[in-house]
């Protein structure tokens, strides 16, 4: 999805796109997938305090890995297993605000779930995003079932999946892993370590530093990244993409990231972390320092900037009123599709046709 | 007496069994500095300390392994598992390990522990937090399975089950945490397991239910018996052993039977209910035995439109009453 | 028409619509080179090579978490679990996961996947390889259960399981691998899923069963007809999703119903059968509606001795039919 | 139970036995359990081609390495939750030969379970040695509590537990690790690998060449030994109790030994293993290597062999002779001991007197 690969003239690339193989294109487009991301999240948020919508779980401080680490997979082709934190790899990866909106309002046109799942479950089936369920873990091994299908079809595709440093300690993470480097399956395993699983630290969830030195218990290369560099995360990805398509088997990437919220609308994080430490992972965010860094590379110019920013505002504004404007679920369908052609194929209200993509793009 | 909400009753037992009895560990995720995620264990820690109130890491199937570990080497855990729903990564743990080391050693080894998990529909938790589990462990010889439905029982209850020799699950319906109160006085009072509640005497209809749908069933009995249909509302409370002759001297005497559960119909709790009553009671039926319970779908869904057709309620149950009453 | 093994059946279906699909793959513990523990996958690994017959590490939950992705991504894949007994560690995957992701996903996904496992008892297996796991999936909606009883529907079900597009659990009693033969076509016929079979048509008693216990209705059937009692057999052969309409019929008819299961007895799969008829066929029934099952114990013992008293037998039916005939 | 704590004159110390520590009587009495392993593990498959028993799971190739490991151990306090095939892992910690061959029979007095579960499942609870289930792996977590329970009780206690490397690749031992690490738990994970799991080898199997090279994602040590080296085995072990009763927390084992049996009496392992490769296993058998070492270290006498061979034929001809002798279990009792209480306490036949002790230690 990399802009050089579409373009026929020579596109701008200043140094730090070159450094990591890029043009300043792909740099502006993903800085605006952060602060996309970042915007509809926000305002999520203001629409849960609001009472319109009762949940919300963010994946603020997530979203510079997040878009990093997504984008040298190719949409429509590789697969990518979320989780409830993705809203960043989803947009990356093709979802559109609408996609993400709908989810969070339950209608009967939320491309994920028909309204049936919580917000935050997402899937797409049209973009091999994997549907989300809460058991964490879980994807760990249809994401690598996925690559096992891609190996023996021999398709090219990669997979990948992301989790939370909590949910790496699930049995399945160790199954996977272990199944994954015996096969040299095209696997990428994402950790976002956040430091924290609800209440409970990192150094209490897991025995070692880093989530990343459980790879070479399993063969395979363990690298951590700081996921307030969005271009590390890049290149990070982008290497583990390239040994998955080798057939060099699997990657583990672990993104030291922060959470800027609490766990979820739910929770209330100041019972367990103190007003410093919150304070502190402020700095740890990536959409500031991205956009630091892209101003500074002088990519992100002032005209740039306010294009995107009403770009997004738009965006947001759209995903807003549509998503408040489309219609519960029928109970009449609730039965529907717990097997195979019980009421016909597909969803039971067909996403009306501008949802599926970006509104604009 | 003191009156107290559903999850406070369950909180203040723990805290008092912990003082009472040091082999009494409390694990699970999250139970520690925020008290979990319902505030069920909250303050413990700050009471008991690192040691007897432990924050897992997030593995369900290590908490209840090790608290089976744990049991055989002198402690009594009580272990939260988060929501029911994340209960199945630890089911190998509780039905292949848990429920038969007692019967494979031959009385050479017993597991006293408890697994507390909030369950049921109706809070706006979707197919993953709003599951109802019990009927895959009520099937399984050498577990016993409680579901309270008042602060009184929950306390009661939640004694008799630490203090049970042998591996308890105790599910909590979750609405009812802050929505339900009741009188629980402070003495140190048990409710054995096993043994069920007549909690709506009557005579016509026996309707038979547990957990937050022994409140629903109460309402609808309170609303038929406007229209002069008497209803004798059994409370199960325990449902692994099952009073059986609690059960079958109601439906005796009324000579119908309605059982209801919040769980997906087919091959939930309320069939071997069903199936007990319609041979032991066969010669005394003046109508079929006949069941509410949740659509067949894999799980509740998330939407509040879909959520209500999912939940069986009040009227619902009030309808099948009426119903069975006609027949 | 050739006459074949239960397991022939099995291990020739797998070869023949392996030839019929290449997207279909089989995999679990020991499935190649060993050809499977019981040696139903004998000569597929010779056949169909490394790729598509993968012998998998020993991790259950991988096996069926993997099958799942596998299923998405075009593959059909054919899973083996080596012992029914050892299903639990991938409960999660299965209830979780592949039951519930095309409800989910509002049929945004689905898994056509088949998990394949030998259950039962009476091989001298004790508790952790003989059980009966059924129950603990036909309660799952998203899930379709099999049992056959003789090598022709071992193979049409099987073939209906495989080309199903929604994940099939397809139980095979480990008993009657080789103790049973039958007819069985070259043809590529079906089964359809969720078809009982009346498999000794009567018209006083109804035995409902399948699996092992079909076969030991029969024997009970032909015991109490030489008392003059006429018995009719009803094999369900799919447990989800359930031939109600079958079942009530031949209640309807007969006014008695009998079922058999060889699971514990408490919230075992009979239970819902016991439920429905007591339900739906009430005003038909000349007796209770009964059940013979397998005690509560949380496994079967392994001596002889408690083996033979855990297990229902021809005459433990027969024991039964002549007291609800009776009745 | 190492001989010097018990002894009060100076005990007679070979150069061998005080490399390891140990006197020369605790390398006898090690390789007398050895060898009583391997006896009466070939009186079972004997007894099965006789038609006397119906199956047997057999140690044979593994005995050295469980002889070794078990030997720091402190019987009747430290805890094992063992596998099928420890049978001298449970002899070396207590349970008699009796005790081994009743659970063949199935007997009423079979202390591992009366005759409830299959042979090869054994467990005593006077011992402290957890009940032997099936599903594999599932004992490790119970190793990992009763290491929890000796923390918070403060009794000095170390547990230990053991399974094949197949095994170790269950969710259930990365989840246990994990804990035990955070908690720094007196817990010892011995991994036996015999290089298969039934028909699947290894490199099939764990994606690293050592199950050990796992103990680094944990944060705790993970030591490879040959198991054909008892005394190497023991002093792993020997560390290994002395980190955990310091504090220091688990330490995994792996122990490479062989298979010289089939899986069990049910499997012909010639169907995947080749006649060179089973050929070149039986050089790596610990039984004539320990003797041949102790020979060498002149500790091992032909007089002290003639005794213990003596001692061990009286046993196996002891052990048989009583498992022959005793009587099934009633099916009437059958269904106590589901829970607690259900027919009295403790196991309906009790075990007679001598059978829970050796028979001529
Ligand atoms: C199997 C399971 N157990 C428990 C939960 C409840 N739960 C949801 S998220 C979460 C913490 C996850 O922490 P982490 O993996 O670090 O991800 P983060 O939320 O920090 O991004 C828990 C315990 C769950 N969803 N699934
Ligand atoms: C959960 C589970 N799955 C499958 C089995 C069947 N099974 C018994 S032993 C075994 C192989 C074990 O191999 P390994 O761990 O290497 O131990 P070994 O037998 O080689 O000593 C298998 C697959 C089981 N007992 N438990
Ligand atoms: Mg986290
Ligand atoms: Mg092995």
């Amino acid at each position: 999805m990399a802009a050089t690969t579409r373009s026929d003239t020579r596109p701008a690339t200043s140094d730090l796109a070159a450094s990591v193989g890029l043009v300043d294109a792909d740099l502006v487009e993903m800085y605006r997938y952060v602060a996309l991301a970042r915007a509809l999240d926000e305002r999520m948020w203001i629409l849960n305090r609001a009472g319109r919508i009762p949940f919300v779980i963010s994946g603020q401080g997530h979203e510079g890995a997040q878009v990093g680490i997504a984008w040298p997979f190719q949409r429509g082709h590789d697969w990518i297993a979320p989780f409830y934190r993705s809203i960043a790899t989803c947009l990356t990866f093709g979802m559109s605000p609408r996609d993400i909106l709908t989810a969070q309002y339950a209608t009967a046109t939320d491309p994920s779930s028909g309204g049936r799942q919580m917000p935050g479950h997402y899937g797409s089936r049209q973009h091999n995003l994997v549907s989300v369920s809460s058991p964490v873990a879980t994807q760990l091994l249809h994401a690598v079932g996925i690559a096992l299908a891609a190996k023996i079809r021999r398709t090219g595709q990669v997979a990948m999946t992301s989790m939370g440093e909590g949910s790496s300690n699930q049995g399945d993470v160790h199954e996977g892993l272990n199944f994954a480097a015996i096969h040299k399956l095209p696997f990428v395993f994402v950790v976002e370590n956040n430091g924290y699983a609800i209440s409970v630290p990192a150094a209490r969830q897991v025995s070692v530093p880093n989530v990343a030195d459980r790879a070479s218990g399993y063969g395979i290369p363990g690298i951590v990244v700081d996921g307030v560099d969005v271009l590390a995360c890049y290149v990070a990805a982008r290497d583990a993409v390239a040994r998955a398509r080798a057939g060099q088997g699997p990657t583990l990437i672990e993104a030291k990231v922060t959470r800027l919220t609490g766990h979820s609308s739910d929770d209330q994080q100041t019972k367990y972390r103190s007003a410093e430490e919150l304070e502190a992972e402020l700095k740890r965010d990536a959409l500031p320092a991205f956009r630091a860094q892209l101003i500074e590379a002088e990519i992100l110019t002032e005209a740039i900037e306010a294009s995107i920013a009403a770009k997004i505002a738009a965006d947001v504004e759209d995903a807003t009123d549509y998503a408040e404007s489309q219609p519960d679920p029928d109970p009449a369908t609730a039965l529907h599709h717990v097997y195979a052609g019980d009421a016909g194929d597909g969803p039971d209200v067909a996403p009306d046709a501008d949802s599926a993509t970006e509104t604009s793009d | 007496m003191p009156t107290r909400t559903f999850i406070d009753a369950i909180r203040e037992t723990l805290a008092t069994e912990m003082r009472r009895d040091e082999s009494i560990i409390v694990l699970g995720e999250d139970v520690g500095k925020k008290g979990g995620v319902f505030l069920a264990t909250d303050g413990l820690w700050a009471e008991f300390g690192d040691e007897r109130v432990i924050d897992t890491p997030l593995s369900e199937s290590m908490i209840v392994g090790a608290s089976i570990g744990a049991a055989v080497n002198g402690l009594r855990p009580v272990a939260e598992i988060q929501f029911a729903d994340f209960i199945f990564p630890a089911f190998n743990q509780i039905v292949s390990e848990a429920a038969r080391i007692r019967y494979r050693s031959n009385d050479g080894y017993g597991v006293p522990m408890t697994i507390r998990a909030p369950y049921g529909g109706g809070v706006h938790g979707a197919l993953y937090h709003s599951q109802s589990v019990e009927a895959f462990f009520t099937h399984v010889p050498g577990l016993k399975v409680v579901v309270p439905s008042t602060p009184y029982d929950a306390r009661g209850l939640l004694r008799s089950s630490i203090r049970d020799e042998d591996p308890v699950l105790f599910f909590e319906h979750k609405k009812m945490y802050r929505s339900v109160r009741g009188d629980v006085p402070d003495t140190d009072y048990v409710v054995p397991l096993g043994k069920a509640a007549i909690t709506h005497p009557g005579s016509q209809v026996t309707v038979i239910a547990y957990g937050l749908m022994a409140h629903y069933a109460l309402e609808a009995a309170d609303r038929v018996g406007e229209d002069g249909i008497s209803v004798e509302v059994v409370d199960l409370r325990t449902l692994r052993p099952l009073d059986t002759e609690t059960v079958l001297e109601s439906v005796r005497k009324t000579g119908k039977c309605l059982i209801v559960y919040e769980d997906n119909k087919f091959g939930g709790y309320g069939a071997e209910v069903a199936a007990i009553v319609a041979e032991e009671a066969f010669d005394y039926l003046d109508g079929p035995v006949t069941r509410i319970a949740g659509p067949e779908v894999p799980g509740v869904p998330y939407n509040h439109a879909l959520e209500e057709w999912f939940m069986v309620s009040p009227e619902k149950i009030a309808d099948g009453i009426r119903a069975l009453a006609a027949y």
